[in-house]
């Protein structure tokens, strides 16, 4: 569904990425794990179409989307949420959420989807009136989740959601992860949560100074030394 | 120097650095002051003149709009409250020119401190447009209040020196461009600079770093303003005639236009454009319009080429040829050339 | 002194005239007709006088006391101007009087008229001197035909007044308050009542309030003067559109040409005081200009400026054949001894009869019934028709409906 | 005391003030969504001014249908400015955006003005009225045009507050403005709403210049006192309060009246500064500034 | 009103100096920051409602709750950006409720920010000295130097003259973090510093922070990742909806029914 293949990354003069490939599977849980600044980021943003990879390209449903602009590939049908959220701060939560359905189509599909965030995240539903800039950062992350999920995405890529959640929250978007896997929504998640996401994912890669250093089944990577050391930590 | 014997730049740098200069500057202000023994027409000793001036406004407006991202649009009001407050005194009271100078840079000053509180809560931009809304109620006042200003009908003043010669003039505005050269280049240099340039930045990363930003702010605000009414006290006595419509924007404009051009947050960078764009457009005068388009796709340009300006050019150009080891051979290693922001 | 004595330009015998008005601006259309008349009355002589070439050097005052100081002296030290003539505003006029003193350039003709330029020269005439003559006098002169007018008509019983109130309004500089002062007196005299005056930004074109107010007031009169073509049209068209039901005086509507176009029928007995292009010479003046320039010469700013720009002609010439030489400091002297004392004139202007000085009336021009005289007209359809004084009178003074 | 005496100028004052708020809807837009202190805005309403004109009376076309062709032009020219000046700019950097589009928007409005100045010269170029007539309002006269104008400012403003906030692409415009690359997530073309919306603030303008070539004829310097209305609009209600400009217009107009009325013609400028400037010492993100919009307030 | 708090207890600590030798007396009696009924309102909402708390010197002290619990409002109350509507502050026994922020800093609180705020067209060097110059330092010695030492400390990355708009969110956090340590504070004040870090960076940055509690400098964290609260906090605070809940040693914490239905959720596994 998604591929990527050996693509080349940077801003400005400072390469970032080198020689990145990986793909993702209809209906599967890939995660991208790593330590901090080696460009997890950057990979994510060279599929959504934000950073022009230098080299080497990107695959979406069989169609090549390199140098494509950004909303063209939302509207294939790709989800992103950032690590900034780029949430619509000045708008409420409902309209966040409505533009997050921009492109879908019927009034009816808009509602049953809202109905399905809304159970997801209690929380908003409580608080659809609110401005966007006003909510503390867990309650921005479940809004950035959900007007993701409003698209009715194929592919939705997490970038670092636990970030900031209580461990309850941390839970509920863990559990949302699995629940849209079992509606067959596939997945590609990057988490510092190592531990949690490999054990959700089908597969992972490991992406160490920009190049992928490991790849391999979710199970299979958590019993890895190399893994156990650097990211699960000693403890 | 001549009497070390010796030309000991790497001495004279660190002189020079003190008070913010770089040794080309330090020559060309030499260059500056000798010009009049070397060109005698008055047209182009006016023309220099006209060109200092413009220099020390637009340094007067980067050391606000470069630092503490304020756009001083009100910047020619502070000029012409300092000129009117100089004409003022001066008709009514006697007070001499010279004095004159010094009150309208302490009117500019009170005003500027009085703006510089009412913007306070306010950022960027909204600030710039506060200042000028005072800019225009002042220039509406100006024009208004007939009885004490003579209104649009403009007040004559005094000339600073009686003479026909251009030459003092030159001399007094040299002085002053200079002073404002100096003053703004050591006090930027300085931690205040930082101070200006974090507050400009981030307000709130600013004050959780303990920068008291009112302090630093009206600071910046009532020295900027002070110096524009400081150049207006001038300009009052050099002319000899004064208008309402000196507070006009496009005179702010103008100033704005050459510290953009020079490289904003450089201070210096303004005196270099303005030696260029006033002379040009002066001489260009006969083309009416099309001077005018051209000045404006120059603005159009700088920004979409090179919004760092002419400064920015400069130090683009010195690093080059530092890093080609291209200086070692004249003696020149310091480290405090680079004025950029 | 760098200005005057080490004049290259006297080497190669050409002659460097400042011409100063406003020729952008808010007033830049009378900048326009300013530049084309003067050029019309030099072609006339070839731009040569005697083997002296004559160089025009336009001078731009943007209407602004200070722009034009600084431009006027740039003229000066830049391109050496010999002397300087013309201009339109008064507050330029008290300006640049500073800088021709200082230089000590003769500056001819002046036209900004008000007490100002008057009371300035007064101050010190031997500095002052050097701005040699105004093109117009000062505005009481000129308004009392105004009041002398009303009144006539209403001895003749042709119009009897609700009441005896004036309104003054007027753009707010010395032009402006000092034509509305003057007005203000002479009317008071006549035993009117000024019940409010106004001032307004030059440039101003919203009147709305100021109307609703002097409809309110309920005037018999509004006098005053605007000298910029959007406000005064603007001025002129509002006062219909609120109703306005009083006689307006507004000194200047038809200054420059295609007001009319702006105003449309709202000017209908508006009361101007402008010359006519009565004579064969002025009518002619007038087609050859709309015919060159594509622009309708207004009668002061094209008109007017064209007789004064013959008279500096005449000038020149006299300097030429007195000394032999025109220079700063001869044009000096040929102003002292001949214009000032009235043996120089102009005694075929197209405009007005004879341009005259007199050491009693400098720096104003004489002005009688053979001299300097304007009628007072009234417009109908975008038409002049003299309605004063008596000899040249095309009809009597119209007054509306209702007033 | 009479009541006419406070009818009146508030009658004279909402009927200004209409339009000012009309000429600060574009300014509200462009600065509110594409972040651009456009101080060129003046001069867009200038060439409307123009456009209005020559359709008017060179090419006889009716009164509404002039103020169209206006809109219709200012439009292109605005797409033109978009796409090549500030698309160039926003593919370069993006870094001291607000203050480098500051200084191009300078730069357009000087080459606006001297161009026009050097293609029609300075004259000024008016017409007496697009629909000749007055009205009796109150005690008082008034001229249709301006009905027509301030009816024409209602619509626009109130057809743009349904437009952004009830429509997928007005609500675009407003994400746009609170975050580029987030509504390009959810499938925003961001290049296209940029042009869009700086197309539409230039139609505005010149909606309103072409509305009050009645009032005002056309020049080439008549841009600068729309501009800095709107600028007094735009900061009294708020920066990006879309909705809001109508009152912050009205307040204007009606301000303005009542100084003139009290202290003169020429203080108008004065006086209404000096209250507006008031206004903000206490509420400096503006009278209806809402929260977390970008606004006044660090 | 001295004997009352006297009264109101708080360990006696006089193992840490002190820089006023009068401050000490009360702030070794009260606790070096003590916040007494603080309520903080946003229009109809009670973000902080009615919280003290009492920190004593030298300890880390942990906030922990729910998102939206009030956590950074109550930060933004004692570092000065906001003031509460009710209620003190109290720092070295000084009422700093009504300080401004920056006076706040000069008394000796410093910051970080959950949402990273500095200063992008500066390096990440004169970031730091930004604090190492205005943060209330007596000593003489360079801000350059200070920033760098401070730099170093949290193992900036990158190189130090890169600048900080070019520079990545969790390396913005260290920086922050440094440029808070150059103000000299004894009192830091972190909002999430950890957010965004792998578990074996976790290691790391409690090491780090128990080196900052080493050198003498009391810390109050806001944390969501229980193993590094539960690791290296003295005491800890929890809030819900604005109110303290709970407050007691990690153990006890952890153990709390209340905290475990309100934030830690039921199923435990991280
Ligand atoms: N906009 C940018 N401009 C320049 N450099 C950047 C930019 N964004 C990130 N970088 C740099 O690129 C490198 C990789 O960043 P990236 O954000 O992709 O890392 P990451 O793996 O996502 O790290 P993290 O776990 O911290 O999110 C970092 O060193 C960072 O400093
Ligand atoms: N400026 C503000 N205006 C209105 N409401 C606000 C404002 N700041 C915060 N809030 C609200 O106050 C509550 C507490 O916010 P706060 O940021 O303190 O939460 P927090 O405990 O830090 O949460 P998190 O762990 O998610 O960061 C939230 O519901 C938030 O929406
Ligand atoms: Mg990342
Ligand atoms: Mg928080």
């Amino acid at each position: 569904m998604l591929e990527v293949n050996n693509i080349d990354a940077g801003y400005g003069n400072m390469q970032i990425l080198w020689d990145v490939s990986f793909s993702v599977e209809q209906g599967e849980v890939v995660a991208i794990v790593g330590p901090n600044g080696v460009g997890k980021t950057t990979s994510l943003r060279c599929i959504a179409g934000i950073v022009m990879p230098w080299k080497g390209n990107v695959e979406f449903l069989g169609s090549d989307i390199t140098g494509r602009q950004t909303y063209e590939i939302a509207k294939m049908g790709l989800a992103y949420v950032t690590e900034e959220t780029n949430l619509f701060t000045g708008m409420t939560v409902m309209e966040n959420l409505q533009m997050g359905g921009l492109t879908i189509s019927g009034k009816n599909e808009f509602n049953n989807t809202l109905d399905i965030v809304f159970s997801m995240f209690p929380r908003l539903a409580e608080r659809r009136k609110q401005y966007a800039a006003t909510m503390s950062g867990g309650e921005r992350q479940m809004l950035a989740i959900a007007r993701a999920l409003m698209l009715n995405p194929k592919l939705l890529i997490l970038d670092e959601p636990s970030m900031g959640l209580s461990p309850q929250n941390v839970e509920i978007v863990f559990d949302s992860i699995l629940n849209l896997k079992s509606q067959n929504v596939t997945v590609l998640i990057v988490e510092q949560n190592v531990n949690y996401t490999l054990e959700i994912s089908d597969r992972g890669y490991v992406l160490e100074n920009g190049k992928i250093v490991m790849e391999g089944k979710g199970k299979d990577l958590l019993s890895n030394d190399h893994i156990k050391n650097m990211y699960l930590g000693i403890a | 120097m001549e009497k070390k014997g010796t030309f000991d730049i790497s001495r004279l740098n660190g002189y020079l650095g003190k008070l913010g200069l770089k040794p080309l500057g330090f020559l060309l202000i030499i260059l500056l002051a000798v010009i009049p023994l070397i060109i005698t027409d008055q047209f182009w000793i006016r023309l220099l003149t006209s060109t200092l001036m413009m220099a020390a406004l637009a340094m007067a407006f980067d050391f606000s709009a470069g630092f503490i991202n304020i756009n001083n649009f009100g910047l020619a009001a502070f000029w012409g409250l300092g000129a009117y407050t100089s004409g003022l005194l001066a008709v009514n009271l006697g007070l001499s020119p010279w004095l004159g100078m010094l009150a309208g840079a302490l009117a500019a000053a009170v005003l500027g401190f009085l703006v510089g509180l009412l913007t306070l809560r306010l950022s960027g931009i909204f600030a710039s447009c506060m200042t000028w809304f005072v800019a225009l109620a002042l220039m509406a006042l100006t024009t208004n209040w007939v009885e004490l200003t003579r209104g649009s009908s403009g007040l004559s003043t005094p000339y600073l020196v009686d003479s026909l010669s251009n030459i003092p003039y030159y001399y007094v505005m040299l002085i002053i461009a200079i002073g404002v050269l100096i003053l703004l280049r050591v006090i930027t240099n300085s931690h205040i600079g930082m101070a200006f340039k974090a507050i400009g930045q981030d307000k709130q990363a600013a004050e959780a770093s303990g920068i008291n930003f009112v302090k630093y702010r009206i600071f910046n605000m009532t020295l900027s303003c002070a110096l524009a009414g400081l150049v207006g006290g001038f300009y009052a006595h050099y002319t000899g005639v004064i208008t309402p419509t000196m507070m006009h924007t496009s005179n702010t404009v103008e100033a704005l236009a050459i510290c953009y051009v020079g490289g904003r947050g450089s201070i210096w960078g303004a005196i270099l454009s303005a030696f260029i764009l006033v002379p040009a457009m002066e001489l260009m005068k006969g083309m009416m319009e099309v001077r005018m388009i051209i000045y404006g796709v120059l603005l159009i340009l700088v920004m979409l080429v090179y919004p760092a300006g002419l400064a920015g050019l400069c130090n683009a150009l010195y690093k080059f040829m530092k890093d080609k080891g291209l200086f070692r051979k004249f003696g020149f290693v310091s480290k405090n050339v680079t004025g950029r922001s | 002194g760098s200005g005057d004595g080490d004049n290259e330009a006297s080497d190669d015998k050409t002659v460097k005239i400042g011409v100063l008005g406003p020729f952008t601006g808010p007033a830049a259309r009378v900048g326009e007709e300013f530049k084309a008349s003067t050029e019309m009355a030099f072609e006339a002589v070839d731009y040569q006088i005697g083997d002296h070439e004559i160089e025009l050097v336009w001078i731009d005052s943007e209407s602004d006391a200070e722009k034009a100081a600084r431009a006027y002296e740039q003229a000066i030290v830049k391109d050496k101007i010999d002397c300087g003539f013309l201009n339109w505003h008064s507050w330029v006029s008290v300006s640049c009087m500073e800088v021709a003193a200082k230089y000590k350039i003769p500056h001819f003709f002046s036209i900004g008229g008000t007490d100002i330029v008057n009371e300035k020269y007064e101050s010190d005439p031997e500095k002052y001197f050097y701005w040699v003559g105004k093109g117009w006098p000062v505005p009481e002169k000129l308004s009392i035909s105004y009041v002398t007018t009303l009144e006539e008509a209403i001895d003749k019983g042709i119009w009897e007044p609700r009441n005896k109130k004036v309104a003054m309004y007027g753009v707010d500089n010395d032009w402006g308050r000092g034509f509305a002062n003057a007005l203000r007196s002479q009317f008071e005299d006549a035993g009117w009542e000024v019940v409010s005056e106004d001032w307004v930004a030059l440039g101003e074109t919203e009147f709305y309030p100021m109307l609703n107010k002097l409809k309110s007031l309920d005037v018999s009169v509004i006098a005053g003067t605007m000298s910029d073509p959007p406000s005064v049209s603007s001025f002129i068209k509002q006062s219909r559109e609120v109703g306005l039901e009083s006689l307006i005086i507004c000194d200047g509507l038809g200054w420059v040409g295609e007001w009319y176009d702006l105003t449309g029928e709202a000017s209908d007995y508006v009361i101007d005081q402008i010359p006519q292009w009565a004579t064969p010479e002025a009518q002619k003046f007038a087609s050859e200009f709309e015919e060159r320039y594509g622009l309708e010469p207004g009668a002061n700013s094209g008109g007017l400026c064209y007789d004064l720009a013959r008279f500096l002609v005449k000038v020149l010439e006299t300097c030429d054949e007195q000394y032999g030489d025109i220079n700063t400091e001869n044009l000096t002297k040929i102003a002292k001894d001949e214009v000032m004392t009235g043996n120089l004139t102009l005694d075929d202007g197209v405009m007005t009869s004879v341009y005259q000085y007199t050491p009693e009336t400098f720096p104003d021009p004489v002005v009688d019934k053979e001299h300097y005289i304007f009628p007072v007209i009234q417009y109908f359809d975008g038409e002049a028709k003299i309605v004063w004084p008596e000899e040249w009178k095309e009809q009597d003074l119209q007054i509306p409906e209702g007033m | 005391m009479d009541p006419s005496q406070i009818a009146d100028p508030i009658i004279t004052g909402l009927l200004r003030g209409g339009l000012y708020a009309l000429m600060a809807l574009g300014l509200a837009l462009v600065f509110g969504v594409m972040n651009i202190p456009n101080f060129a805005h003046g001069d867009f309403y200038m060439v409307g001014a123009y456009l209005a004109f020559f359709s008017f009376t060179a090419f006889g076309l009716g009164p509404i249908l002039s103020i169209i062709v206006a809109m219709f032009g200012a439009f292109i020219l605005g797409v033109l400015v978009e796409k090549g000046v500030f698309y160039t700019l926003r593919k370069r950097s993006k870094k001291n955006w607000v203050m480098n589009t500051f200084l191009l928007t300078l730069g357009i409005s000087i080459v606006l003005q001297n161009s026009v100045k050097m293609l029609f010269g300075a004259n000024y170029r008016g017409v007496t009225a697009f629909w000749p007539g007055t009205m009796q309002i109150g005690s008082i006269n008034v001229s249709i045009d301006r009905i027509v104008g301030f009816l024409i400012a209602i619509i626009a403003i109130a057809g743009f507050w349904v437009f952004l906030s009830k429509t997928k692409v007005g609500r675009s415009i407003r994400a746009v403005s609170q975050d580029e690359t987030g509504s390009q997530l959810v499938g925003v073309n961001l290049n296209w709403i940029h042009t869009l919306t700086f197309g539409l603030s230039c139609a505005v303008a010149a909606l309103a210049g072409a509305s009050l070539l009645s009032i005002t004829p056309a020049s080439p310097g008549m841009g600068l006192t729309p501009l800095y209305k709107s600028w007094f609009v735009c900061i009294l209600v708020g920066m990006g309060n879309v909705g809001a400009s109508i009152w912050g217009g009205l307040l204007l107009g009606i301000l303005e009246t009542f100084a003139y009325m009290q202290f003169g013609a020429g203080w108008q400028d004065a006086i209404s500064l000096a209250v507006i400037i008031l206004i903000l010492l206490f509420k400096p993100s503006g009278l209806f500034a809402k929260k977390g919009v970008k606004s006044a307030l660090e | 009103m001295l004997e009352c708090w006297v009264l109101l207890g708080g360990t006696l600590d006089s193992t840490q100096q002190n820089r006023n030798p009068l401050n000490r007396v009360v702030c070794n009696i009260l606790g070096l920051l003590e916040t007494k009924n603080v309520t903080k309102r946003f229009g109809g909402l009670t973000a902080v409602n009615d919280v003290s708390l009492n920190v004593e010197e030298g300890q880390i002290f942990g906030l922990i709750g729910p998102n939206g619990a009030g956590k950074t409002t109550l930060l933004n109350c004692i570092s000065g950006v906001y003031k509460p509507e009710e209620g003190h502050i109290f720092f070295n026994g000084e009422d700093v409720t009504s300080f401004s922020a920056d006076k706040i800093c000069h008394t000796g609180i410093a910051r970080t920010f959950q949402i990273v705020h500095s200063f992008p067209t500066m390096s990440v060097l004169e970031n730091v000295m930004v604090g190492a110059t205005f943060g209330g330092r007596k000593d003489r010695e360079k801000p350059e130097n200070i920033a760098e030492k401070m730099l170093d400390f949290v193992d900036f990355p990158l190189d130090y003259d890169v600048l900080a708009q070019d520079v990545n969110t969790v390396q913005l956090k260290q920086v922050e973090l440094a440029r808070a340590m150059a103000t000299e504070c004894n009192l830091l004040l972190l909002d999430e510093v950890a957010a965004g870090l792998t578990p074996g960076e976790l290691d790391v940055i409690s090491k780090l922070i128990l080196r900052i509690k080493d050198s003498g400098i009391t810390i109050i964290m806001v944390e969501h990742l229980m193993k590094l609260i539960m690791g290296v906090c003295d005491r800890i605070a929890v809030l819900s909806f604005g109110q303290k809940i709970a407050e007691g040693p990690p153990k006890e914490i952890a153990e709390n029914e209340k905290v475990v239905e309100a934030y830690l959720g039921t199923k435990r596994k991280h």
